[in-house]
């Protein structure tokens, strides 16, 4: 059975992939998983310098789902290549970094100083993340931001470029396309929906930053059109995630053109979900008698089950 | 390295309308356990609820052998989970993952050990007391609530051997008013005294008041703070905690890693 | 306590709207429910003609919401006018008509043929129906669109006029906000969520029409941080929907920014909802010394509770 | 009016690892349920699962006096509600709204009455044939399943003086097959004979396969369709069941208000 999958020139070993944000550093998560049995690991976005994020509360649940403002509290790329870098290394984890900028510049700088070091396997370009104000989505939101930042970092590494595209727009797959043509080696989608909770007692946000994004079970649906969709659009591989938390929802993300699948929420309910979720999607395997996880992706039959009817 | 027990519910004790000791058999934890640390508990089958939620362990349940068995939870209701947990009948299975976090750090004599509960609070302080009394610490349990009806467990405390030091809200019971109140008047009493640890758990304000009086009065003072987790293992950052470091400055840490037990005096309070 | 809410020259006797698509025509419930104590009722999308819509399956539940693609099955306003039009206005119902086109011309001639008749109180524009190919969401996910719509429809009726608004676009704030100038009495929002479920054993999607819209608590925390959005932008009422299952969930769109709410997937699991609801509401007035539901209408404090802080 | 009880489980018979009976105290809707008419069952607080699942009324349950106190669910696990009805223990409530729908149409003497189910299908057929006997019609099971083991209540229908024609697809009891054989085969043989009404519920094929025989034979057919439903009141447009009318066209009528019974031969079968 393979469940090898490619991005670019990277090769994970399985399609799943810890999202970042969820995950810690990884190294945080070693005690509970063998941090190499996964596809990869996406870091915590990082920016170019130490930054504290925003107060608590920084979460709230929601039904099926919970919203987050952490504001990219993170240690700065520095830090993480020393500190971090090399227990995920010993390790033998595939180190996918999310990156965050403020600017076109911080993404091109964090891209070379990052592909400079020893165990990055992958560039994630966080351009979605809703809970900062400067940077970040803002080129996620537009078209020419994002070709322009996929570009950019694109001229200055050989590491596997997968910008990261945020859900809350109108067409998800024109960003597809326009990181496709920007020379992305992949895309990962979706980020989390900006959303709300007020405390109706306080008639105060319930989490510091007023909004936040949201994530889990919730958003699943939403997530697999959005797949869907840039399936049909581009060409390069998609990494699928949103409420993955059982192996059919993995093999959901799969059918609908997913190469690779993030698990973020889930694992915050579950840390022991990673060997599940393989497990699950090898027993699928087998009952389908499917030999390689490449072959079943996009293999979704999506023939409208009939025409529209109009009353005779 | 924390487990994740299918935990079944050997006993639910309702102690009020809003509390409950809830007894779950999961002996690989019970045995792990350390006073102040916590479990994340899922009180439901199906996503909504859907996060775990973070309860300290209360007492570490044992056979006729004092083998560990399980653990119990004191429970108060506040919301969806926390009823659901009030509810939970035996026989049914909670997942339950620990032990996590940092312990109390417990003192040896002639320290002396005060423990300062308000409310829910009170949950850390059986195990504490448990492990002060072992080492022969003298302990005392200063212990607010709203009212005499909301003071569990204090047979338990004086069977340990604790000096209790009750306040309630109406006067119901011990002292009417705060319990920081006796905790600063018997510091100043024995500001010469021998040296004492204070230990602290319950509402923030309580914990900045008793953190701030221990630092008033020079004294060391361990607080278990309360913040929304989603993971409970360092992976999410949602229960952040100010500290202060360096020159005015502060960093956020994590309060399910480096806490829930985190020195009183760092804390940058609000 | 007064529970009254206007919208244009319409005024409502409480906040409670039922949504369009989840209480038929009304009458279906007449049994359950004592028409005169809503709002009002959006009935189900009307077409100038009958259509038969979407073959089953219909619907698929997903976690805490559920996907819907009915299709816009409908009897067409001529029969609705004639056979469902009577007994409402005989229940003393607040009639609010979903119309759906699939030309402006359509729209036009709907308003038209509504303002006549005698009974409706106010025209809800389904310009966000997910689940049809022409038409409706094309106008929705245009501003033009959307302003063309609803000025040429504003030109031809005295009756309320209240587009509704899809939630798939990235500045549903400047929906509105075309909505408000070309003249709409207030705006409705949100309609569902685009979405897919698909049937892993199968590979097929899991209702007939391929992708539906999302539904229920799930999106609750994104359509309310939509209305807290609009309400920023926009004059005009908003009426507020997406998952209201509870007085507290009605309480937060209110306080968010909208003046009255619709409810539907939860009237599906608790047809008895709307009593309770009410009662909730009015509880909450007591307890928050609230005299008038008006006066609570956007009074959310959303002073972030903080900046973003730096490590120093 | 429909009426929503929220009603305590008072007995969970497990009939097999899939099957089981599930008796709720619900008396209001037990003495107004018409045979085939089904109830919106939510097995779940919380959002997830989110929506009622409808069943049909197997069993009204009455006290000694024959007064109705409540109402019996043939439930068959298939997913994450029949789960939880599975696993439901006594003391619980699951809300249940209900009755709803239009009933089978209980003929009279000298017309026969002959039920085919298919698997969780026998779930109208308890109530029906009460009924049926209640009126003196002679009544024919035609009862089908994976295996013996599946096939329930048997002595019950025996009990009611109902006919037992039984199959099952591994031939572990009764005929090995479909049971629309020995429909059909009995169709054949008494073409001429009295007066018929047939009833059927269970899989799609197997209603298609029964409608479209007793249309063959010139026989009416009342069948007890099942398609996913959102609300049960007719509010929602999910239920639809596409019927003929006029010069080959169609309508779809909603399977809840207009069904679950609904005459086989205007289906329009895929
Ligand atoms: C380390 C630690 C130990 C704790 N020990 C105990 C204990 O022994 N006994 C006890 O009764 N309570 C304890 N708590 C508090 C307990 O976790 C909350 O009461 C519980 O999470 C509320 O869940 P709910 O679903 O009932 O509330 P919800 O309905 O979800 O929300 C009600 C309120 O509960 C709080 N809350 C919600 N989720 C969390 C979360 N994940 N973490 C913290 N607070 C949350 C929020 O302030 C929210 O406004 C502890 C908390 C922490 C952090
Ligand atoms: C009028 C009627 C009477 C019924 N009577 C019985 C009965 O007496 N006993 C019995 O065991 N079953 C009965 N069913 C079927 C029963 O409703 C489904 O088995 C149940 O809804 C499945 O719920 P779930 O959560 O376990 O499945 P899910 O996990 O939600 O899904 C599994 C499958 O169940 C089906 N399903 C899901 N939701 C519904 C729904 N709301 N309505 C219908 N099908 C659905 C779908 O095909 C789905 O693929 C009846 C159905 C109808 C329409
Ligand atoms: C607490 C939290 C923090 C997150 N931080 C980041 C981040 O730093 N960078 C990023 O690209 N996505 C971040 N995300 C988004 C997730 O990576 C993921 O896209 C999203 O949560 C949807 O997946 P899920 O439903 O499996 O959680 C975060 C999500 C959560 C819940
Ligand atoms: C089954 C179903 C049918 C719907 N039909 C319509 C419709 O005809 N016209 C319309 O504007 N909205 C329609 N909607 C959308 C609802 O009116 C509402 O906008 C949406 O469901 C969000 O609210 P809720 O979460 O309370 O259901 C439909 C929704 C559902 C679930
Ligand atoms: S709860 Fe997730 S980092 Fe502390
Ligand atoms: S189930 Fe809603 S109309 Fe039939």
């Amino acid at each position: 059975m393979d469940l090898s999958v490619r991005i670019g020139s990277l090769t994970l070993k399985n399609p799943l992939v810890a999202a970042s944000g969820c995950f810690g550093y990884g190294v945080e998560y070693a005690e509970v998983v063998d941090l190499s049995s996964l596809g990869g690991i996406a870091v915590k976005g990082l920016f170019l310098a130490e930054r504290e994020g925003h107060p608590a509360p920084r979460i709230v649940e929601t039904p099926a789902g919970m919203l987050n403002a952490i504001g990219l509290q993170g240690i700065g790329v520095h830090r993480f290549i020393d500190e971090k870098l090399p227990e995920l290394r010993a390790r033998k984890a595939t180190v996918i970094v999310n990156i965050c900028g403020t600017t076109l510049n911080e993404y091109v700088e964090l891209a070379r100083i990052l592909s400079d070091a020893e165990g990055v396997d992958a560039l994630e370009l966080n351009i979605s993340c809703p809970n900062i104000k400067e940077g970040g989505i803002t080129f996620g939101c537009s078209l020419t931001g994002t070709f322009d930042v996929v570009s950019a970092v694109r001229k200055v590494t050989r590491l596997p470029v997968v910008p990261k595209l945020t859900p809350n727009v109108t067409d998800v797959a024109s960003f597809a396309r326009a990181a496709e043509e920007a020379g992305a080696d992949a895309v990962a989608l979706v980020n989390t929906f900006l959303a709300m909770v007020i405390d109706v007692e306080t008639r105060r946000p319930k989490i510091s930053n007023v909004v936040g994004g949201l994530s889990g079970p919730a958003i699943r649906p939403i997530a697999v059109r959005m797949v869907y969709e840039c399936r049909q659009t581009v060409k390069i591989p998609i990494v699928g995630m949103g409420g993955i938390a059982e192996a059919r929802d993995a093999l959901e993300f799969i059918i609908a053109g997913a190469s690779a699948v993030q698990v973020g929420t889930a694992s915050f309910v579950d840390p022991f979900i990673w060997p599940k979720l393989l497990d699950g999607i090898r027993d699928y395997m087998r009952r389908h008698q499917i030999a390689r996880i490449a072959d079943l992706v996009g293999t979704i039959d999506a023939r409208a089950r009939d025409h529209e009817w109009t009353s005779s | 390295m924390p487990i994740d027990a299918p935990a079944e519910v050997i006993a639910n004790h309702a102690l009020s309308t809003d509390y409950n000791v809830l007894a779950l058999a999961a002996p690989a934890i019970a045995a792990a356990a350390a006073p102040g640390q916590f479990v994340m508990v899922k009180a439901a089958f199906g996503h909504d609820p859907l996060l775990r939620r973070p309860f300290s362990v209360f007492e570490v349940l044992r056979d006729d052998r004092g083998t560990p068995t399980g653990i119990s939870l004191l429970n108060k209701r506040i919301g969806v989970s926390t009823d659901l947990l009030y509810a939970a009948r035996p026989g049914q299975r909670v997942a339950c993952l620990g032990p996590l976090g940092r312990s109390f750090t417990v003192v040896d004599p002639p320290t002396e050990g005060w423990m300062v509960a308000g409310g829910v609070g009170l949950a850390p302080f059986v195990a504490l007391a448990e492990a002060l009394g072992t080492r022969g610490v003298a302990s005392t349990l200063f212990y607010g609530a709203r009212r005499a009806e909301e003071l569990f467990y204090l047979d338990v405390f004086r069977r340990l051997g604790v000096e209790l030091v009750l306040t309630t809200e109406d006067g119901s019971l011990g002292e009417r008013g705060r319990v920081v109140a006796p905790l600063e008047r018997r510091l100043a009493a024995r500001a010469a005294d021998r040296p004492v640890m204070i230990y602290a758990c319950g509402p923030e304000g309580m914990l900045a008041a008793t953190a701030t009086t221990a630092a008033r009065f020079g004294r060391p003072c361990q607080v278990s703070v309360e913040r929304i987790m989603a993971c409970g293992l360092g992976g999410c950052y949602s229960c952040v905690v100010p500290m202060r470091h360096g020159h005015g400055g502060f960093h956020h840490v994590r309060s399910c890693i480096a806490g829930p037990v985190l020195p009183g005096d760092q804390i940058l309070w609000e």
